[in-house]
């Protein structure tokens, strides 16, 4: 184990898969110098200016030649620096990375990952905080990442460059800071397990990425006022693990979904739709969700703060529920 | 029958060319009879009277070279090395069909031959092309990388990023347009703003030429160049070939926003009845020629013909390739 | 009244705006010719190439001007052929039509209407097929419509040209021939007013587009089976007539959306979200949903069929519902 | 110091220059000071050294031309005619704010005065404001619609599709490429394949000039000749200004990847001294033109005051201007 910041970890995890695989390069804006967050810092210098590439400001070939270069045998990592200009390459991920395999019968693979750098990071604004990881997983053939931690960031990421799919990754700006243990070594983390973050017994609140943390510090927030919620991190949003939400929601009764991304069309309704149908007896109240109105981020924070949701919403959320 | 090119050729290669052509023309006119047929599925886009550039191009690239295709990408791919009945099948939707019948036209593939997908959306290949350049590249091989793309396809964005890509990253790249003067319905040149395909090129840092498309020689001899060129490490270069797209746009396009003189006025420049014209004058009998047209018709005639009688793709495979990861038939409803 | 197909509806609410206004104008590739689908056909004859314009293939300028065009004080009808190539243009779309107003203080609004001819028109495959509706239902500033009989396809055409906001128009490229009864003159469809397309007691069946008329006929079948289905057809799904819904399954007590896009992260969910939560009590038996399976959209006709939703799944599941 | 340019200037235009050159560089010097503050809220990125690319550009447009800008587009908008106390509010989020706290440093926009928006999406504005320019078109207006962009923004491809645009439909559009050697931390000319922008945009057949842009008498001069052509009827043109970003790509980064001495001597070249220097020889006190610069830092240290008391915006502006249609505080959760 070593202590190290989420950046840190992502970091990791690609040198070490860089280092164990010759065709693993990574490609986009300002890589050279480390980065726009600092999370490739240092490696070009490890591994040259071919395998941490620079780009142009170029997003659609940046995600456009990476499908070309996995199609013909390399794994090209791709950064889209703010998860938001990944929207200038969308043709290139949804309808060629997605879909290649299977439109051409399967003759190809499309190894690439991802990296998409997502959601609000203080007054960056509507163009540079969005969440859009719904998105990804209503398309077919994509896998879709969001780690909360650096042990997670690291684990995941590794799975997701050895990974034979592409894999939409998105780490959170806010949490490029954050410290944790990280295991050593050949981390793997597979996709569609989620993790227990805190057990308990009355209410299951299910989150990712850094809203996950809200929901733990709700959770101790209810914890004191003797309500036992349990919070699962499901890391990966395609797949998710029903099996661990459905097993916590049959001991709980009650399910509350957390994310940061707008509620309309969130992967939210995703879960709470499935949770209903599925387990709709085990149910002791409906499934809730809070997560952002339908409005867009803005910049100054009073008005950036009326898009998050709060350890206090999630609280008076489980309050309604536990006593309904 | 313009086109005087030299006439001190490498006779076995322009057989090569001929045939292939043939074989091209013969598959797009058994694709049009399966459509008028109603056994092709969706669109299918023609490439007859563009055949020249499909053969030329493919003849300079080896096996294990790339080609990524468009929407309108038979010929490509069959000059490539594809086999026609495996593709005849994929336009009939057909087990056997190249694609498993997953694809259709318009993502017709054959890996096995270096030819990575045709692509229903304009310009996206360029990309792609540039990306499997780059794989090239950085795996230290000498292979090249080609995207083949209309005139329609200049004028969107991943044609600037393609190419500013491959000059950039000095890659061995070819980029061919097939410059057949329409969009769809749409005239280009009405589209098009500055001086064209080349001109954007050489702008872009990537040298071009400008040939004429219909003239197998021409495109034989400015391709295998610019291969050399590349190969050798040279970085990507660029090649318009002026032809003329002598049906509709696609198999079922009457085409009727054209003037019939028009249309009849490109016929006389065929590129087959040219390839043959040269043929003969370095001393090719008629009859060989002939037969390689026959030849042609009878092979794609018995393409359309298995494809006919093969039964719809095994259900099971709607389900297959999709991705490694999670299970697609989990239900999720 | 007149008797028309869906395409002529389209056409004469453009025609009838294009007259009334003349700072409307539409842009896109071919429609000098009638565009692809002939759903201009002879506008050009009537209003000018100025304003029955042709486009470069160049799908980004086509949304992008189109936004600045419509800050500038036009109105544009953008074509985007099928709503697949609308993903070389998301950024236009979504970073900057759907932000601007908000973004900039409220100095600006965006009126444009983005037709997007949507879904499975027999072997079109993985890039032509595509149902994105969900997506825009998650992007704040957007309004999304969704047409499934020409009467509607005009009446939300002309309301759509005129409402302020950027509004993404789904005509179902099944739909084009489809005849019906549409009124004469100035017909204005209401965004978020739901149509009861039949009435019914034990079930209520919510859909749009193409899958409305699947859902009507499996309607008729199961009436033969004594089963009273009421089918909604939702005409916008942002926003969303929760009030009709919750009406109706107030009744039935029982609800199952259908649509053709997939069903992982499709509008299905959201719904099933929010009645689930909302009607708790009032259901009988688990909101279900039947949607596409999470793959692509193959070219041959029995591969496509498994991913559309039949009549008689509808059934199968309505029978399930009523008996559980 | 360089920059010889002739001296038979109009003196009255070029004092505007030189006051609004002033604005500009201490509008960005007190945001400079903000942020240190930590009081400017997201990230800013300052346009010294670039000053005479914004008043040249924008004093030869009229109040109702539209311009569209970057994400270094403070100097844009103050030239264009906005309030600085209303830019320097907006960058601190608050009341009063010119997008009323709701966009910051990356949306600024004053549409009272034509400032249609900056932008956080590298090369989005080239083709919003091809439309803003296509609407002039339609309506008949003689309006001119201009998009200010960096030297990185040509590789991607709205940059292309844009200039196209602009081409084929002959709109009354500028197109201003501030070219000051870097993309956020790389050299652009490592990412730039060809000659660079003007090349492009001539292919695109846009007709270019290319002048110094730290000359503001050059620019001043190349950008009336080319509004004229525009206003007139001759459709789009395209100008590069070379200059150099003197500051780091935001105003918290240091810039440790170029070398202090190139930093130096581009400090030499300062756009605003060259200004001066031209005013002085046509007779201009010095005394006249420190009053330029004590006015403007007196403005903008007041600007800077202004903003810094003001409150937070009302909590009620989070859910206005989403749009007309649904209300967005219909409980979604
Ligand atoms: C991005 C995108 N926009 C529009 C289309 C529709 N479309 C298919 S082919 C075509 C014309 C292409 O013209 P060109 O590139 O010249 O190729 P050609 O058909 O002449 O071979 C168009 C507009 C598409 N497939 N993709
Ligand atoms: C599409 C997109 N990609 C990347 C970025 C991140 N980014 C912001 S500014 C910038 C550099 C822009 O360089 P240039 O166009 O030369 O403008 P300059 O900053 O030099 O004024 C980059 C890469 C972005 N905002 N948008
Ligand atoms: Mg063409
Ligand atoms: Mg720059």
């Amino acid at each position: 184990m070593t202590v190290m910041t989420y950046a840190e970890a992502g970091m990791t995890a690609l040198a070490e898969e860089m280092r164990r695989d010759p065709l693993v390069w990574a490609v986009g804006e300002d890589l050279g110098r480390g980065g726009v967050f600092g999370q490739y810092k240092g490696l070009v210098e490890e591994f040259g200016p071919e395998r941490i590439s620079d780009a142009p400001i170029s997003e659609s070939a940046i995600m456009g030649a990476s499908v070309g270069a996995a199609m013909a045998g390399t794994r090209p990592v791709v950064e889209m620096r703010f998860a938001d200009f990944a929207l200038c390459a969308v043709d290139e991920l949804v309808n060629q990375a997605a879909k290649a395999r299977y439109m051409l019968g399967g003759q190809t693979k499309v190894p690439m990952v991802i990296r998409e750098p997502m959601g609000m990071w203080r007054s960056s604004a509507a163009q540079h905080s969005q969440s859009l990881e719904s998105w990804y997983t209503h398309i077919p053939g994509l896998v879709v990442a969001v780690p909360s931690t650096p042990a997670d960031n690291k684990g995941l990421l590794k799975a997701a460059i050895r990974a034979d799919d592409p894999v939409v990754y998105f780490e959170h700006k806010n949490l490029w800071g954050m410290e944790g243990e990280v295991p050593d070594g050949d981390l793997l983390t597979p996709f569609g397990k989620a993790r227990i973050e805190r057990e308990g017994r009355d209410v299951t609140i299910v989150s990712w990425s850094s809203q996950l943390h809200t929901a733990s510090r709700a959770a101790g927030m209810l914890e004191k006022q003797d309500i036992s919620a349990e919070v699962i991190d499901l890391r990966t949003l395609w797949p998710w693990d029903r099996d661990a939400v459905f097993a916590s929601v049959e001991k709980t009764g009650r399910l509350l979904i957390t994310h940061e991304s707008v509620s309309v069309g969130g992967f939210g309704a995703e879960i709470a739709a499935t949770v209903s149908e599925h387990l709709f007896k085990a149910l002791k109240s409906p499934v809730r969700r809070r997560a952002a109105p339908r409005i867009p981020i803005s910049y100054a924070p009073p008005l950036e703060d009326v898009v998050r949701v709060s350890e206090a919403q999630i609280v008076e959320t489980v309050l309604e529920m536990v006593s309904s | 029958m313009p086109g005087a090119t030299p006439r001190n050729i490498d006779v076995a290669r322009y057989l090569d060319h001929h045939r292939m052509m043939h074989r091209i023309r013969a598959f797009e006119e058994a694709a049009a009879k399966a459509n008028e047929d109603q056994l092709v599925l969706g669109a299918i886009h023609l490439s007859i009277g563009q055949e020249a550039i499909a053969s030329g191009v493919c003849k300079n690239l080896r096996t294990d070279d790339y080609l990524l295709s468009t929407h309108r990408g038979h010929g490509h791919t069959l000059a490539k090395g594809a086999d026609a009945t495996a593709m005849m099948s994929e336009l009939l939707g057909r087990e056997g069909g190249i694609c498993q019948g997953k694809g259709g036209s318009m993502h017709i593939a054959d890996f096995g031959v270096g030819m990575l997908g045709a692509n229903g959306v304009v310009a996206a290949n360029i990309n792609i092309a540039a990306g499997a350049a780059h794989a090239i590249k950085l795996k230290g091989d000498d292979g090249v990388a080609c995207s083949i793309f209309g005139d329609g396809a200049i004028n969107r964005g991943p044609f600037l990023e393609g190419l500013n890509w491959a000059g950039v990253f000095k890659l061995p790249a070819l980029f061919v347009c097939e410059s057949n003067g329409f969009a769809s319905t749409t005239r280009t040149e009405a589209m098009t703003s500055g001086e064209g395909a080349a001109a954007r090129a050489r702008a872009l840092g990537v040298p071009a030429d400008e040939v004429d498309g219909n003239d197998i020689v021409a495109v034989d001899e400015t391709v295998r160049a610019a291969v050399d060129v590349i190969r050798g490490g040279g970085g990507p270069r660029f090649i318009v070939c002026k032809t003329y797209r002598l049906h509709g746009h696609t198999a079922s396009d009457p085409a009727a926003y054209r003037p019939r003189a028009e249309v009849d006025a490109a016929w006389k420049n065929d590129p087959i009845a040219r390839c043959a014209a040269v043929l003969r004058e370095a001393g090719i009998d008629a009859a060989e020629l002939a037969a390689h047209r026959d030849a042609a018709a009878t092979e794609m005639n018995q393409a359309y013909e298995t494809a006919k009688t093969a039964p719809w793709p095994d259900l099971a495979l709607a389900y297959t390739d999709v991705q490694d990861i999670g299970d697609p038939r989990e239900r999720a409803f």
